[in-house]
């Protein structure tokens, strides 16, 4: 008897199932070797990477708030060449999919970090837009759906590893960012990033970020990602990735029939750094106990009037 | 180094020791990581169950005794996540990321100084422990500070006969040395190279004695704090600058830490 | 012996203090005088009124999120003509500041509630643009900086009462939004409203709202709004009125270091009903003890580098 | 009707009587409240302190019993909220908002049939005793019905000899009839103006009871639930629609209920 199918497809890349982690929440992958088998999940999503090397922001980086966290790393990194030469070795360890996470301040960055990257192993590339362009007065590729093109199909140009846009939430409407991510190549998008926020210290009557202002993740933006999630889905064909507070295998499902075809885990591996191996067990339970013999049929799976 | 493990682990005990200082015994199962487990180094503890988010991250507690099968923290009610932990009754079952970081090593010196301030006081007692049964002849100077007799904790552990050559200061007066702990070591001689400061304490007391240090010569072991969400250099939230020039880069506290060589920061 | 000085202006208005409530959780008042004394609040803000008296959505109307809550109420409420025939009689009994908060689907419906308000003895009128703009293709008047400028100036032109404008938070820019309210003549802005989010039964493979999509509201966006008042405040001159998440003193303090001059309290309101009597007598004990003469010290004393 | 209010109640008890049931029994110094509560009204509980988030909201738990100066509630485990519940120890401090709601209202007819199914039968307890105190002539018929004997609640409370006029349904036949709750009151002879019945269960149980009722022309209360936020009439969370022709319009439970007329709902 096979098990059910956890198998899922973004373009012509084929996962052996649904779940990756998020981008800067589980290092470059082998921290989390003593807690659960890199072998076991869909995909590994390394820490973002810059063409050089970057020392990040100041501490404090990091505040809880309710049912959430604050983060301002500052996408400290070590830089394409020393990740290639370093990092990139540990993966071969491994009989995972690893995509890299990239992130620049101009178009031409983010040209030159793909078509590097393209020449590697890697199972795919993951572009992280919600950066400043810095060119552009320093607003966020993110924000505005011209620019999140741009670099969308800047970045196709140089590589034909599938191609996922990390769209940011701070934005009017997520279907115009999405939209743009499909019209400039991209075979996937993945939200949500962080909602921006601030947290203060009445005590002291400074921000407890050095950098005054951070990223919010954890269950606190579940809700407004699935919510994303559902809106994007509905406007673009390629898959989408759904990414905010995910920490269950129920929370996967959700996400699942909002519309995505897959999900990262964030906040939750700093928390319980083997959850993301335990969910692929309990996907996988999921589906056998309900007879679901493929996890594709939960995709947009919502009932609605 | 052994590897870390995320475990469930019993309270024992919780017991309040000094005011708002609990003193936190648990079982576990699986003892080798404890045994193993380096002075200084440290654990992740989620309070409440895992599927409470609140508060939702684990909070980091250093390692203050292992001791009859058992696993001890110390620890000070700060804010909610200790409140909740010091509520917690025997029998409570705890997840426990452990043991993680870099401990205290021990150098080759003749004479060995531990300095305490505060809670800083909580992972010095198992490394005088381990130094005290690896090489039972080293001398072993321990100074204690804290800002009244009420916050000095543990001293009856250390004040044992014949283990240390036990200090005391508080700010107040009410024991010990009226003053800084930093006096106390001030008040030592020993040559450069012949002593070495392991110091866990409030930054500026760290930075006061590794500026006794410097000026000695001596070497200077000192344990960092930051506010951690995952304590396994996954995050990179508990960044802590770097002694250098040009552009400022970071050390982290969890993975590179908790203990760092003086010189590595100030 | 004077104590510290609570009071706050907004326009030519002056509260006793700048604790109000939220609309929308506070009823009509009236639900929470065996809990507070409504008098001892700055002002009270009621559910949002109409025109036309409106049902609202069908249930569920409500769910619980990590931190925080759901809901799509559907602005549900009385119409404008038995609020002013009924519940408005009520506030007679109180000396307290009453606001009225009011929706419309177009300019027109605005202006009229407008209009009608201004010959009554309300304290000041909020004005809820987070509504779609029936006219104008269902596009919601809060993401549209022209359309909250139109909406501004066509119900300034028709009251002379202090006029608030709420801010939806869900906008790329919420600066943008905030000087098209000052530009169009708001006497003060207040934000955030609800985060748009969204929640789904994994069993019965339904949304958790009849809805689909609510507003998310609670502890959980604490961080986003606290983030958006520090932004608004620095672009605009008019007053800032912080929402979201409140349910200390401590946060109070927070919003107004933000760049908040005045702030509401909502969802901690429907858990502890009394708690924005208390958070009144909080504000006046912090004052005391830091030995702050006026609560006016706090606004915009955020400390950056 | 009492005017609701927020007070702190102390956990005497908190015992599990049926697998996944608990009776909770708390003390008041605030009494009044509980004296004077409507039977089928019920109370706003906060679980963990009010500083916890998590969960955020208060649960409505319907008022089961005042006895020995305590007040009783019955509560199954279903989600967070009641499992938290579930594990507080007596001398737990829990926030109370009571007595919130319009109640049952005892009619003038002569026979009275209290109707209750699973966690439903928790407020007919409550009403069957109060109307037994006031109108202790009258005839109280009660039929409980549950999927099984083991989610049969209260039972031997209703069966004290001489009070009432006890029958019982389990779908699986564990207990009593086998069948539903409906059967019993489908086989009750009486004639229009004689009977009121009083309804509290599952939705599609209450509508079948209800159809009954318009059938045989008896008068009928229903008490219903809805997921709520503030129980007290101020966020609208609440809704339920209200029988009517044209635009739909809605009634909350909270505020309006949770005790209904039959025919305003159906
Ligand atoms: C490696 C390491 C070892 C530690 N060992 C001990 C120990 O043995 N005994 C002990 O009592 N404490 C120890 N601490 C500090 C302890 O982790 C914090 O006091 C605790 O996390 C506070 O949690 P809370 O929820 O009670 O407070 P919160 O509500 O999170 O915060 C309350 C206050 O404490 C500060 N705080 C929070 N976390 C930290 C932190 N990690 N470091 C410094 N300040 C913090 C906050 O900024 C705030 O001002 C250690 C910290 C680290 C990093
Ligand atoms: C007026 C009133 C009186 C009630 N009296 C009792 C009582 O005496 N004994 C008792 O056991 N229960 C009673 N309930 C139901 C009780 O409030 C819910 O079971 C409880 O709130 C669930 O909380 P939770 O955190 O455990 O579950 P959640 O995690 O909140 O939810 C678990 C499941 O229960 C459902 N649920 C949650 N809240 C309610 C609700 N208010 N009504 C119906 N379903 C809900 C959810 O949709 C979900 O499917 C009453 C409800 C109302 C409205
Ligand atoms: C500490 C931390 C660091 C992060 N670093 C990155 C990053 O480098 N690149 C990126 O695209 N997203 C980064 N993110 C965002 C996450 O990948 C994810 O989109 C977000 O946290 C929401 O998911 P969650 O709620 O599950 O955490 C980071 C998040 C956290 C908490
Ligand atoms: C149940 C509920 C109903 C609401 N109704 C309204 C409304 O009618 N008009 C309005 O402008 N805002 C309404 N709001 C939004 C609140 O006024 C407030 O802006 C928001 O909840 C954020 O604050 P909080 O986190 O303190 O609740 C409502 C919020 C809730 C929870
Ligand atoms: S706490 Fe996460 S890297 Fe140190
Ligand atoms: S629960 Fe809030 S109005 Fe009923």
């Amino acid at each position: 008897m096979t098990g059910p199918d956890l198998k899922i497809k973004i373009g012509g890349w084929t996962l052996k199932n649904p779940i990756m982690t998020a981008s800067g929440t589980f290092g470059y992958g082998e921290e989390f070797t003593p807690y659960l088998n890199l072998e076991d999940l869909g995909a590994v999503v390394v820490k973002g990477i810059s063409l050089e090397p970057r020392s990040g922001n100041p501490p404090p980086r990091i505040v809880e708030t309710p049912c959430g966290m604050l983060n301002a790393i500052g996408l400290e990194n070590v830089g394409l060449e020393k990740f290639i030469s370093t990092k990139m070795q540990i993966f071969r360890k491994y009989n995972t999919d690893f995509v890299v996470n990239i992130l620049g301040d101009s178009v031409e960055e983010y040209s030159t970090l793909a078509a590097r990257l393209n020449d590697t192993d890697i199972a795919a590339i993951e572009v992280n837009i919600s950066c400043p362009n810095v060119k552009k007065g320093g607003v966020a590729f993110g924000v505005d759906p011209q620019m999140a093109y741009e670099v969308t199909q800047a970045v196709r140009r140089r590589t034909d590893k599938p191609l996922i846009i990390k769209l940011s939430p701070n934005v009017t409407d997520i279907t115009v960012m999405a939209k743009a991510a499909e019209d400039g190549g991209a075979d996937a998008v993945s939200l949500i990033n962080t909602l921006l926020g601030m947290a203060i210290d009445p005590a002291t009557r400074k921000p407890k970020l050095a950098n005054i202002v951070g990223g919010l993740s954890g269950p606190a933006i579940k809700p407004v990602a699935l919510r994303m999630v559902w809106q994007a889905s509905k406007r673009v064909r390629i898959p989408v990735i759904g990414i905010g507070g995910i920490r269950t295998t129920e929370d996967v499902i959700e996400f699942m029939l909002a519309g995505a075809s897959a999900v990262q885990i964030g906040t939750a591996n700093l928390i319980d750094p083997g959850v993301s191996g335990n969910i692929v067990k309990g996907l996988l339970g999921y589906l056998k106990q309900h007879k679901i013999s493929s996890v594709r049929e939960l995709i947009g799976g919502l009932k609605t009037p | 180094m052994p590897t870390p493990r995320d475990i469930t682990s019993i309270i024992v005990e919780n017991r309040e020791v000094n005011p708002k200082i609990f003193l936190l015994s648990l079982n576990t199962s699986d003892l080798d990581i404890w045994s193993e487990a380096e002075p200084g180094q440290f654990a992740m503890l989620k309070i409440a169950d895992m599927s409470c988010d609140d508060p939702l991250l684990r909070r980091p507690l250093s390692i203050h005794n292992v001791r009859d099968g058992k696993i001890q923290f110390l620890y000070k009610v700060l804010g909610r996540g200790t409140l909740l932990l010091s509520q917690a009754k025997p029998g409570t079952a705890l997840r426990i990321l452990a043991p993680l970081g870099n401990g205290f090593s021990i150098s080759n010196s003749k004479t060995h100084c531990l300095v305490g301030g505060g809670m800083g006081i909580a992972p010095l007692l198992y490394f005088a422990r381990k130094m005290k049964e690896q090489q039972p002849s080293n001398t072993i100077k321990v100074l204690l500070g804290a800002r009244t007799k009420n916050e000095l904790i543990a001293v009856q552990d250390f004040t044992e006969p014949g283990l240390y050559d036990v200090k005391i200061a508080t700010d107040d007066g009410s024991e010990g040395h009226h003053g800084l702990v930093t006096d106390l070591l001030d008040g030592i001689n020993a040559s450069p190279g012949d002593m070495t400061v392991y110091c866990c304490g409030p930054h500026p007391m760290m930075k006061a004695v590794s500026n006794i240090c410097r000026k000695k010569e001596w070497k200077c072991q000192i344990s960092l704090e930051a506010l951690m969400a995952c304590g396994m250099g996954a995050c990179l939230g508990c960044a802590v600058p770097k002694k250098g020039i040009g552009i400022q880069e970071y050390l982290h506290v969890c993975s590179d830490g908790p203990v760092f060589k003086a010189e590595e920061i100030w």
